[in-house]
């Protein structure tokens, strides 16, 4: 019973990210989506709260914002439409932290 | 897998129609049945054919129409939230008294219960809002 | 019941009156209590601020839907989360929220509390535990 | 004092609307002058007659639309967002092919500048939004 | 030159009351609207973010959100609209921090 | 210019792409600049996302508008004020943004740098010392 958790908002704006990440289980998966991606950035301070968290991101919203992958977190997976489809297959349910 | 999507904000102000359509035309891609889609909230203003983007944007609207029915997929526009937004079909339009419609092709308007029945038939549930 | 029967959640996660997804939301949790599902709802982050008690929106020119909250239990909607640490974070009590009851059938109508005060992990628990989660 | 105030959100999804509205009343009942409301982002959707809330709900967009005909309030709708949001008037369905207009009565949709004029000509800019 | 501040989001779910609070300079008011008006309780956290700051607080919006005003931070000033459109002639300038 | 120059601060403080209020806060940047007020912008919060640079949005169908920040300056745009501690916060640096630029008449046309990076205490001051602020 695995669980996916969309995060759409930057962590600097909002407190998403910090009860997605707080309340992940293991085995769950985190999918960084929108302004979600911000909280990917390694440089970042909101970064820290990706720690023991499976994490994905998706590309194109990394590209549309400038982001490039070299400054991602470490083992932070980059995914694409068809990746986060296949999240939502392998995960038994989606929580989107709105 | 058979899905059902939730969209909880309108066309433009927030990236989250985008994003589910984007996500509905990969799963589509991959093989998967769309159920349902369900706009809620301000999701209803996604189905106004009214709208006129800037030539070089995306017509949001348009390309849901497109999708349903390409893929025959059954989009359902909630009846009480599309009522507070002022999204109308000739059905809304006689009982409510209205002189206009302003729905775009593709979309339908029905109850909350299209919704939880979506998440009863189908095995995914993927919310996208503010 | 059939064999549809899952588990849904109703995450609330949003204060009242400054956006509509509280009161949205309610209403979906109304509908779909007819719908013979396994029904929790919970209330967590700023959604704690839906049940505090003494609300009057007089002033706003809103609806008060908060009366509301106390007839789920004759919706049958009975399993209520509310998180501790998001109701001690915004000082907080259960005593500032409407105390939510049901009638147990099975006890000659044994009136019963419906909130369950429970911490992050427990709720990460019960949520993991769900068949669909509904978010607004 | 003359003020223009912005409404950025649209009804019913966000209070900034309800605020904007109650903040007008009660600065023209201090006496004050209301130069313009210009509705800019979601807030255009503000501007739409084809709403029909719950009996027991305010109406947004009848409130806007009593105020200005009581107090003769210029109440303007950004016509680049009422594009992308399907707000049309006679005039903007003719030149953009529309089959139906839905602005409700008080509003008029116009240019941008209109809210830089706002800011130029009143003693105060207040926008009410997310 | 005095400017108003108004704050109409929850403290505890995004960071425009911190943002606020941390500009403002003596002379200028704080005014929490909407669901920014949490902020004004004493109990909660973000209450002490309001030090030094000039606060009034919207009373319809306390009330519709069942806070009495025993529960305010001491200090804080509750106003009806008719004190909201005061506070917009006393200060030169309005920012609102959406 | 006539008796009514006013000091213009257009607030930016949303990231762009997630929402539209980056986009449509540019478009009144540019329509006010045909106004002849004295004119600023500010870059504070997830405001500085969008002046990063290399911006790509082919992936998610929406018109890439970061390139419209370069033409500022041919609009006499030139005071535009980041913020320090927003940068930082997100782990950017000024070699992060585009390189924003005017061409000043009076000497001879010559390149200037239209970014003011500033803190808090600094934008505070220069908020103070406006007219009126335009947020979105």
């Amino acid at each position: 019973m695995s669980m996916l958790h969309l995060v759409n908002k930057s962590p600097y704006e909002n407190g998403n990210l910090n009860t997605a990440s707080s309340i992940m289980k293991s085995g769950d998966v985190l999918l960084l989506i929108e302004d979600g991606v911000y909280g990917a950035v390694k440089s970042g301070k909101a970064s820290a709260m990706l720690e023991g968290c499976a994490v994905s991101v998706m590309g194109p919203d990394l590209a549309a914002r400038g982001i490039t992958e070299d400054k991602l977190a470490d083992g932070v997976n980059v995914v694409d439409y068809a990746g986060f489809v296949e999240l939502v297959e392998k995960n038994d349910k989606v929580q989107s932290w709105l | 897998m058979k899905l059902t999507i939730q969209v909880n904000e309108g066309p433009y102000q927030h990236q989250s129609a985008d994003s589910a359509y984007f996500f509905a035309k990969a799963a589509l891609e991959k093989g998967h049945e769309i159920y349902r889609i369900f706009f809620y909230h301000d999701g209803v203003n996604n189905g106004t054919r009214l709208t006129t983007p800037p030539q070089d944007d995306r017509n949001v609207v348009a390309r849901w129409s497109e999708l349903a029915q390409e893929h025959d997929i059954d989009m359902v526009l909630c009846v009480a939230a599309a009522q507070r937004r002022g999204i109308v079909d000739d059905g809304e339009a006689e009982r409510n008294g209205k002189d206009a419609t302003n729905m775009a092709p593709g979309f339908r308007i029905s109850g909350l219960g299209q919704l939880i029945e979506g998440g009863v038939q189908s095995d995914r549930l993927v919310v996208f809002g503010d | 019941m059939a064999e549809e029967t899952k588990k849904f959640m109703y995450i609330n996660r949003k204060a009242p009156y400054g956006t509509i997804y509280a009161w949205e939301a309610l209403e979906v949790v109304l509908i779909g209590a007819a719908f013979e599902q396994d029904v929790s709802v919970t209330f967590m982050d700023d959604g704690v601020y839906q049940l505090v008690k003494g609300q009057d929106t007089s002033g706003i020119g809103m609806k008060n839907f908060s009366p509301t909250y106390a007839a789920l239990g004759d919706f049958e909607i009975t399993k209520i989360y509310v998180e501790k640490e998001s109701l001690e974070e915004r000082g907080l009590t259960l005593d500032d929220l409407q105390h939510l009851v049901w009638e147990d059938e099975d006890e000659d109508w044994a009136e019963k509390d419906s909130i369950r005060l429970v911490n992050r992990a427990e709720l990460g628990d019960v949520l993991a535990d769900q068949d669909v989660l509904f978010n607004f």
